[in-house]
């Protein structure tokens, strides 16, 4: 294993000192686990709180600001945080009118969310939970633990953190969160595995001449490997994954975001994203809105997802609406 | 069971997962993400920890303090699961100094709450598929007149061979479900952990 | 070579392509090889136009924009482009004020944008060149071609590119370009090599346990080899490279930049500017503005460059203007 | 040296630019960045196409359109290298169909524009450490009454061998340079490609 780390156990801490040092609008409380705006939240707006296993920078403590969120647990690299977290961001940034989970559909999230609803919910603090599932490569049944969250949690994030800075209801931002998460959906592409730090060695040996399809982006292997093919066939059988789930055959516009994995540069994302917009043209589809780039990592893994989500006025507008944190930053 | 037993255990589980760290962190590399072994040496190592400075007035409040512990240092998957579990037991029990028989109601308890939180049954390739069997053996030792020693003797083998059993199948709840057919031949690393929870319950009671 | 790519000749026009789509502020001519702010120059302000070899993106392109870049013309894969490409970005983009080149110090862009001023000279306009060499894994010396310009290149398109804006002379926008450019000096270390599409595989082998020294970001070897270290050791030789050659030590503030080489997570970014803001702050030098992320990369390559700029209130003020490109964006 | 050989000696580079594609990079992988192999073949299948609809009145005019050519196709170190020798080679011609002394004359413009652009000097490990012995074998043999073809095929062989002899040099120009002495050891693909081209001129002009 080839990483900049001091030691493995302490990447976790490193990197959240370097978030602290980097990024002078957020406050780290390495104590408590938490990432939240340096600023306090406004009295009566609704407070956005996500989390997960780190290794997937800059989700989510890089999502963190204003028009996002108000704060992110980060756990362990790949393991839910711990309810403690949460409940401590809950607490810290609390308007007065309810917090928001963000929470990506994994057993570990969403046992540990729950809990730390409950929590809070005894602390007088009222919880919506949005839950992200939007990975096709996922079967939605009693045989699985349903979609796993990916890529939309970027979209949901995005889109309830503009609509709570306007200002919105609970309710109001708990269910646009649940509206983007319905109409986006995600597939992913490895072309090599990945290392954590405290395994030291790659999550699955891949073939030099082989790819990993509908992997998730915790390094689990994925639903089936097969050879490498022109950037083309993987983004056509891709896409035939998202639009067969997501009905957008009648959408007129969607939010595309073609995500790097960690290791794959942004050259090769905008060839993927050059085959995602040629064909959805060709399906009629207008891309309004796009990121191409490093949002959703899956520490060092060499890959990309796709993420599609329809999108009418109201989505665009929220969507266009000022956001200003480390990742994702325009009109402020 | 007294509380000086109970702190040996949960020693010794502790000592388990410290040895065991990457087996299970193997085991779930190739149908999860790689982190079940550092989650419980972190999870357990706390808990020993915590206890060297808690003076509990039963096993239950020992169990139940274990349980906290694991759901604040975990994380994951397991975290809520084993924590609700212990502290579930501890919640059930109500003599100070269990008996095998009430000991047995309390672990018990514990598979309830892993059960009521996960919604997992027997054969979905979990913790279960190692508890479920444990806590069967248990209770017949005991019924066919056996001591808290032989009955953990007894669960610790079940679990064992529970965890063993989970390798031909195909994983429905957790992390590994997203595999589908190609989770079958993999040993669960939950269900491996258990096995090491027993093992070492085994170990600390049998004189 | 596992890639997302339709073929290794057709990466650079798939990914222009894919520029083109994703960002509609950018105007690309493929047949020029020129990318451009799609909006017309504003009469009298004086153009930026830099380029170089593909593979670093974001670098150039990913920096044409309000507040930067008014042109960048990217060559083949790791290959400075070709004059024609300079002069017809300098025509294209010229606002009767004259062009400033932000040329990287490496022996093919010096050259190949040497002819391209002389050729503008020839229509009518009037150049001027920011040599980049901030490299200080090259000796400066009669013995090589002089320091290479890597990440300093961000630093001097953003700041000269806010002078420009603010509607400076040619010769101002030169002169603040060239002193960023003597402000500033970097190194990188690798992990790994990086695989250009026309070789199909690692520009050089590297043991399991072994880094590389000062390369640059072309994928050439570095200047020497050596074992595995913790992050915070790597820094600390980094930072006695970088800090020999600036003479910072009476330099009360610094922009930092630490730059993943494009095979490098964000997780490990943090761990490296945790230890360089350590560092710094240990020597008394204050971070008054930072960058932690991918903008100078070479292709897949693991591995991340550190790079310092001396700042007074000037530079930091122009840090600060507006600025929205693909890559950069804040205060718009 | 007439319109038509000369036409050749570009086709005949192409094509061993071509054929050399993979070794000029595996060259310049070693010291350089891994493309002077796709870089000269982009020139010169360039200025082979660019002559299929080219009608010059002059080898020298020919000479300068695969110069220019090279220049806006190459990109790198070496483009706008060879493609001002090319340049300068052509403009140095006076004589529509040159003599091999006077194709001398204009081999030497185009080695004198590469070392005022680049100012490399023999022993810096680059093009010059092929292209200078070359031209004086070609000298020398012409002083001694050999022919063009003669010429050429001394000129190839002195190229080849001054490639050969960048071997055990430390670059001090372009790319190679940054390496240091670690550039020792390794072949200079500039020097390689200058030896393929001489390489190819000795072929056509024997009869
Ligand atoms: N719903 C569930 N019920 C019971 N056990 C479960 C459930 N989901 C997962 N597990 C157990 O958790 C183990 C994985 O734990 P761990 O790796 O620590 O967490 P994570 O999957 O979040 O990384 C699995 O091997 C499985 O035995
Ligand atoms: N200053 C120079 N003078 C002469 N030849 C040079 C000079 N700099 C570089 N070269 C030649 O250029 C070759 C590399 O060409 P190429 O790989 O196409 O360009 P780049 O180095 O830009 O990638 C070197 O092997 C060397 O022979
Ligand atoms: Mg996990
Ligand atoms: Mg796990
Ligand atoms: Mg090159
Ligand atoms: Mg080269």
């Amino acid at each position: 294993m080839k990483k900049f780390l001091n030691t493995p156990e302490s990447v976790l801490s490193d990197a959240l000192a370097g978030m602290a040092a980097a990024h002078l609008d957020l406050h780290v409380d390495q104590d408590a686990g938490v990432i939240r705006r340096a600023e306090q939240t406004r009295i009566g707006k609704v407070a956005l709180v996500s989390g997960g296993g780190s290794g997937h920078e800059p989700l989510h403590g890089g999502f963190v600001g204003t028009g996002m969120l108000d704060a992110a647990c980060p756990g362990e690299v790949f393991t839910s945080p711990v309810p403690d977290q949460m409940l401590a961001a809950a607490k810290a940034v609390d308007g007065g009118n309810g917090v928001v989970f963000v929470v990506k559909n994994y057993t570990g999230d969403v046992l540990n969310f729950r809990m730390a609803a409950e929590l809070a919910a005894d602390e007088g603090i009222e919880v919506q939970t949005v839950l992200v599932d939007d990975d096709v490569a996922v079967q939605d049944s009693t045989w699985t633990a349903g979609r796993r969250g990916t890529g939309a949690t970027v979209f949901v994030e995005k889109i309830a953190g503009a609509l709570a800075e306007q200002g919105a209801d609970l309710a109001a931002v708990a269910a646009i969160g649940r509206q983007v998460n319905e109409a986006s959906r995600s597939f992913a592409v490895a072309l090599t595995a990945c290392t954590t730090p405290a395994n030291g060695k790659p999550g699955f040996d891949l073939p030099d001449d082989e790819i990993e399809i509908g992997v998730g982006i915790h390094g689990e292997p994925g639903r089936h490997r097969q050879k490498l093919a022109p950037a083309r066939e993987i983004v056509a059988s891709t896409m035939d994954a998202i639009l067969a789930e997501s009905a957008l055959a009648d959408a007129g516009q969607v939010i595309v975001m073609v995500n790097g994995l960690g290791g794959t540069p942004l050259i090769e994302l905008y060839v993927v994203f050059n085959e995602v917009a040629a064909l959805l043209a060709a399906k009629g589809v207008t891309v309004a809105r796009s990121l191409v780039g490093n949002y959703v990592t899956s520490l060092d893994m060499a890959g990309a997802s796709i993420t599609v989500c329809r999108a009418d006025a109201e989505l665009l507008s929220l969507w266009d609406a000022p956001v200003n944190t480390p990742a994702l930053r325009w009109g402020l | 069971m007294d509380i000086a037993l109970t702190r040996h255990w949960v020693q010794a589980i502790a000592e388990a997962m410290d040895e065991h760290k990457d087996r299970l962190t193997q085991l779930d590399a190739a149908i999860g993400d790689a982190d079940h072994g550092a989650n419980m040496h972190r999870g357990f190592s706390a808990a020993a920890t915590a206890l060297e400075t808690f003076q509990p007035e039963s096993v239950g409040q020992l169990l139940t303090k274990v349980g906290t512990t694991l759901i604040s240092s975990i994380g994951g998957a397991s975290g809520p699961l084993y924590g609700s579990a212990f502290r579930a037991a501890g919640k059930a029990l109500t003599a100070p100094e269990p008996d095998a028989a009430q000991f047995l109601v309390a672990l018990r308890a514990g598979l309830a709450a892993i059960q009521a939180m996960g919604a997992a049954v027997p054969g979905d390739k979990t913790i279960v598929d190692a508890y479920a069997p444990a806590l069967d053996a248990f209770a017949e030792e005991l019924d066919s007149g056996g001591d808290l020693a032989h009955a953990a003797a007894r669960a610790a083998k079940a679990a064992d061979d529970g965890a063993h059993a989970t390798i031909p199948l195909q994983a429905r709840k957790g992390r590994a479900s997203y595999l589908g057919p190609r989770s079958i031949g993999h040993q669960d690393p939950g269900a491996t952990s258990t096995a090491l929870i027993f093992e070492a319950l085994a170990k600390v009671v049998t004189p």
